[in-house]
């Protein structure tokens, strides 16, 4: 099993629900994080004073899904999230050694889904 | 010390309409917080920038220009003499309608929001404040006597009946709102807010804000409404029961027109507001009670037509609220005034008609030709990128809640 | 134009009374804001909504039914009677007394909050507004004399000395409180916030929201309380100070009684106004300052109390603070309001005790007749797949910070 | 009811002093959105707190022991006598001019913030409020004729001409602000405020919060400056409309001069209002106008000086806004008040600069002496762990959102 | 040593915890993130146009063990997080290579507790 | 490729950025959390009721590295995040199988920088 992990521009998240969707992946978790990387950031000024904000927010999506699905999945996300510039993102895959449904207390290959 | 009458009553007349300046005032950080709450969050600051800058130059402009257009009065004397012998009443009058006269840039500021440049706001905002309300007024209540003077052009031909308002729904409202039309369409929707053909509506921040909002603009509007008597001893309590009345149809249509949605009856409130403006002075309660109503339906069903249908986005529905439901109200005193509806009478129809739509033209007119020059000239539209940073980053320098970025 | 005295006057009466109504009206955006702050993020939208539109409904049953039934006036001629020979000062009047009847919706309205259904609270708070109040009404203020008036029954037994009341502590207050209690009652707790028999406090959302609420109450509350003269030349400039000194009783006594605690410090100072409401005009400042510190004691203390002694989840503690609070402020009126301690005498603490007693009764009663009727048909509660959803989501179908739903 | 007409005047004499004593009680929550707008979210809770239970302890030392020092009237009398025969005007002139004297421990509270212990800062509020600014007040407005009464002793230097003061530029807020400076130099900045000697500034958590203890400010501010004429008969329009070009100089002057700034813009408008305040009855519209823009103009670059070269972590900006901008306002208003300038004359350059002069003085030397010993005593600052945890949690155990607490 | 990831109902954290608490597990670190799998979202409707939200508040776990506290863990997360119905959760266990603590600059097993 | 996450304390963010930007590691992922360790929480107490907060506020660092550059990247977290006292915070290291840049669909280590 596998854990993907992409960090997304913020407006990108409803084109790669989509994609995720038509590739008939249902099941992620979604969080709001800061990034930094090629993308430069911004100044801000307060009172007169000059700040230097170098991390933007970003979207982070996480979905475990059986090997078979991994390539996918990815393909899904790139989909979704690619607008050929800057600040577009990366997307990270762990190995994932166990799942288990809370509910059911399923383990596996069948809690993943 | 010992007070005459004529002093009490200059002091109360002077404390009267200081007193409806200052509620009309609170109205527009009412107005401020309507917007904060309607935008998303990368727009917040700007939206509180634009309204208390865009008070800060109609001040000047109306002090100006505007006032001497309207009424032909300049207050570049000393200051012994504008005292005047009655306590300073004719200043106060003046701070009382330079809070209308402001109405104009903030009204359109809800419809711009998230996407328009700050200069070329600010200089539309002078001229609008500083020269075409300024001309409207002095053909309503001011020194050319088209429509709403007693033996006016229009009286002519309605009978000797001229254009009643009694405060802002047609003069103020309605002028703000169809100036607000063509400057949302030249400005074209914000990004991403209808992607090949569909509408994809943008979410609104923050619900408290909004009805903060609002509930200024509420307790407000009976400075706007009571006070518009711009003297003591014409104030009627019937102009404070019709704009609770209004208040009140706008509240509950709405509910029930749009399903219970938090954002639709805190603007039906507002709906009912603008429309009982003209004719609070003359209509009976339940009457009233229908304008509001009615108002407020318009609103809900014409802001889904315009969004919608039409595909303006118009951030903050200024357009029917302000425009149409200002123009409805305009006409609906021509109804529910006549005493055939409990009114107190004394209204025409005809009168009403023309007032209203020549208000609502010459505001269409005005609003295209200023927006269109300077969308031609200096441009009236942020970069995208500075669109997707948004205004406060991109025009502020800063975010609404700077302690969240890292 | 000639102004004449009577002409001044009467203006003079009807803005006193305007602004009277304007400054209440503002109390229920305090009230709106108090609740925002008090409940869960997802139960602010229900808040802001109820608060409005209770007011619009209460606005409909008080014109049309409450008001006829405390004061045997009707609405229903035309707005040329309406007016009468007095600018309209009828109408105003309406105006100032329908902002104290419609505190009784909206007090509840923050006990019961989180939990209950929309349209079974709104045909309650019609009735309470429409039918209970105005009756209580008409035994105090209006046309049966029965408690509060010159030569009403009570004084047959109290020598001669009517129940005194000056603005809403019993009236308003204590009735709102004590219909709310049976309400929660039978609503019973929000999900989880008792857990097999032990307390799970359920943590508030927003301070700033809560402290804004609290702030536009207490400076409403100088209107509710003076303008309650409801007659320009009967202000009295002790009832100002009165309200004052007893908010301050309240703030300081909450201070020390709570360990510095925010919400109670903001609350304090509401049951010091919610207690000195009835004897304001009659008691000297420092009874004035005890009456709002012992208001405050009972609210820290009974709040604990209900809460986690007796588990009733009143979740803005309405009836220790207006219930309560307001039960003890008709009697402190009977007490303080004596010349023994400083105040203007003309008292009597029998009175005082009959009528407050009496309100508590019948609000009681008819609360609990009302609810239950209600719980038995319709049902009063949400679902529980709505209630942990949230008011907000299950009935308005939007979240309080929409932007932020993913 | 036969009414006369020294009881309407005596009745609205009463309705204009106590709407100017609501009016600035309102302002109070401006201070305190202002502090919560301003400070980082740990902090906000405090800054609620802060305000109003400061507002509790400043009423009860200026009824017993300031009010009596300022003006030789104690309170201590029967209920009956303090009515007095003129409605009680006596009561709503003390809660009018309490009002100004909790001005003072109020925007103390904006420089000290995020950092000061709590019980501490209470006792410096009431030595404030109850001796020191009463002392001075009675230099001025009250029973020792030092600066501002008619044939004072500062009348025996300047040709007759008295200090002229209006509303409370110097005495409440130059007074408050320079008391502030010292206060915030014996505290010491706020950790990690200053790091190696270089600036770190500390961001702001909510700008909407801020613009709304401004627009209350704002709004608010026509009550504080016109109501000061302490009685009706003497209400202005000048003073409104002064007050109104201040207001209006400072915004644009800060918009100017900040590069649009949003903290700047909002608090540009509070530094005209200040600077106005003393001379607002004597000076022309456009010297007002200017005398706005100049406060903004001191205040953004003195803020600037204060906090980045001095390295002075006065959080709020306290000492140059209400501080310098008050002083300005009271030297200004010997220039601008100046016939030759198109005022209305009978100002003295001389006197206003030595009042002003006198109050820094006397501010800056009892605000230093009051901390010192307070710090060398009790200590008046949190320690480092608790200023870490932030005041709301150290000192009132509770967050501004205890929700989002997991 | 393992990470466990835990996606469970927001409600259930308290309960999550005091098991947690009672199985000795004293460390974690917790945050807000949005999931959908199995539970259905909701609409929303906002001046008349109807929105479909797919993705509910959730809460997210982390727990650091050492290999053989790793069935504890899970046992206590599903005694807490349990009621038996969709939107119950998900766990996920990780391999984890490496655990420094910062204070000390411990390293692996020593560390992680 | 390695995958780095750190505990750290709020305040200390900057410092933590300061290091890493010297160290040349110039991509990042924050995000706000909760914690519970060895600290120990505090006390709210809300209209008389106590309660027992144990989850402190933290911010969470990931950062995705080669290798080579796993040791550099602790390194700098620690410098920049250590003050001796209890809080500090904890690092863990897991193995990541695979890392691609949305923007060009480049993988593994080409992408990670
Ligand atoms: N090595 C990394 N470790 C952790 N997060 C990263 C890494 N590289 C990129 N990111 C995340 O991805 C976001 C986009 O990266 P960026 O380099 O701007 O995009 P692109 O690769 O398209 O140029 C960053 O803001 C950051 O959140
Ligand atoms: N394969 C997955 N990848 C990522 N997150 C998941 C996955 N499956 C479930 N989740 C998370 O767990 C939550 C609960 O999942 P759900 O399917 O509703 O519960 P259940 O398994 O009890 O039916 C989801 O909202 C999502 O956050
Ligand atoms: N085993 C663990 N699993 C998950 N998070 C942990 C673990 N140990 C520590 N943490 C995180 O690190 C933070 C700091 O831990 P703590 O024990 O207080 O620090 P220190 O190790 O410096 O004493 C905790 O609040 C928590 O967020």
């Amino acid at each position: 099993m596998k854990k993907i992990e992409a960090i997304i521009q913020p407006e990108k998240l409803d084109a790669v629900k989509e994609e995720l969707f038509k590739a008939d992946i249902h099941k992620m978790t979604v969080g709001p994080v800061k990034g930094c990387g090629q993308q430069k950031g911004y100044t801000e000024s307060y009172r007169g004073t000059i700040f230097q904000v170098n991390l933007l927010p970003k979207i982070k999506v996480e979905i475990a899904v059986n090997d078979e699905f991994a390539q996918a999945t990815v393909d899904a996300i790139i989909r979704g999230a690619r607008t050929g510039e800057i600040g577009d993102g990366k997307i990270f895959v762990t190995d994932l050694s166990e799942c288990i449904r809370i509910r059911t207390g399923e383990k596996g290959k069948k809690a993943i889904g | 010390m010992e007070v005459t009458f004529n002093q009490l009553f200059n002091s109360s007349n002077v404390l009267f309409l200081l007193l409806g300046a200052m509620y009309v005032f609170s109205m527009h950080a009412g107005l401020a917080f309507l917007e904060v709450g309607s935008v998303r969050k990368k727009s917040q600051v700007n939206a509180l920038v634009k309204i208390l800058t865009d008070w800060g130059f109609t001040t000047l402009v109306y002090f100006i220009i505007g006032y001497p257009i309207a009424y032909g009065i300049s207050f570049l004397v000393p200051a012994s003499e504008l005292l005047g012998d009655n306590q300073g009443f004719d200043l106060v009058h003046f701070f009382f309608l330079l809070t209308f006269a402001a109405c104009i840039p903030a009204i359109i500021s809800g419809g711009i929001a998230e996407r328009a440049k700050y200069w070329p706001q600010i200089i539309a905002g002078a001229i609008f404040a500083g020269i075409v309300y300024p001309f409207f007024e002095s053909l309503v209540w001011g020194q050319n006597p088209l429509l709403g003077q007693a033996g006016s052009w229009l009286t002519t031909i309605t009978g000797g009946i001229p254009f009643h308002y009694y405060a802002g729904s047609v003069v103020v409202h309605s002028v703000g709102g169809w100036i607000a039309l063509p400057a949302v369409i030249i400005l074209g929707p914000r990004l991403k807010r209808y992607v090949n053909g569909a509408s994809n509506a943008i979410k609104v921040s923050n619900i408290p804000f909004l009805a903060l909002g609002s509930w200024l603009l509420c307790v407000g509007w009976f400075g706007f409404n009571v006070m518009s008597a711009q003297d003591i001893a014409g104030i009627s309590g019937l102009v404070a029961l019709n704009s609770l009345m209004a208040m009140v149809g706008g509240i509950i249509a709405a509910l029930i027109v749009s399903g219970n949605d938090v954002t639709f009856i805190h603007n039906g409130a507002l709906a009912g507001l603008i429309a009982v403006c003209s004719g609070s002075d003359v209509m009976h309660p339940l009457g009233a009670l229908v304008v509001g109503g009615v108002a407020a339906v318009i609103f809900v069903k014409l802001f889904h037509i315009e969004t919608e249908v039409l595909k303006i986005d118009d951030v903050l529905g200024v357009w029917p609220l302000h425009g149409v439901a200002g123009t409805w109200g305009g006409i609906a005193c021509g109804i529910f005034g006549s005493k055939a509806l409990g009114g107190l009478g004394g209204v025409s129809f005809l009168a009403q008609a023309v007032g209203s739509v020549a208000a609502l033209v010459l505001a269409f007119v005005c609003g295209f030709v200023v927006y269109k020059v300077l969308d031609v000239t200096v441009g009236i539209r942020l970069s995208e990128h500075d669109e997707i940073m948004g205004p406060d980053l991109s025009i502020h320098k800063i975010e609404a809640y700077p302690e969240e970025a890292l």
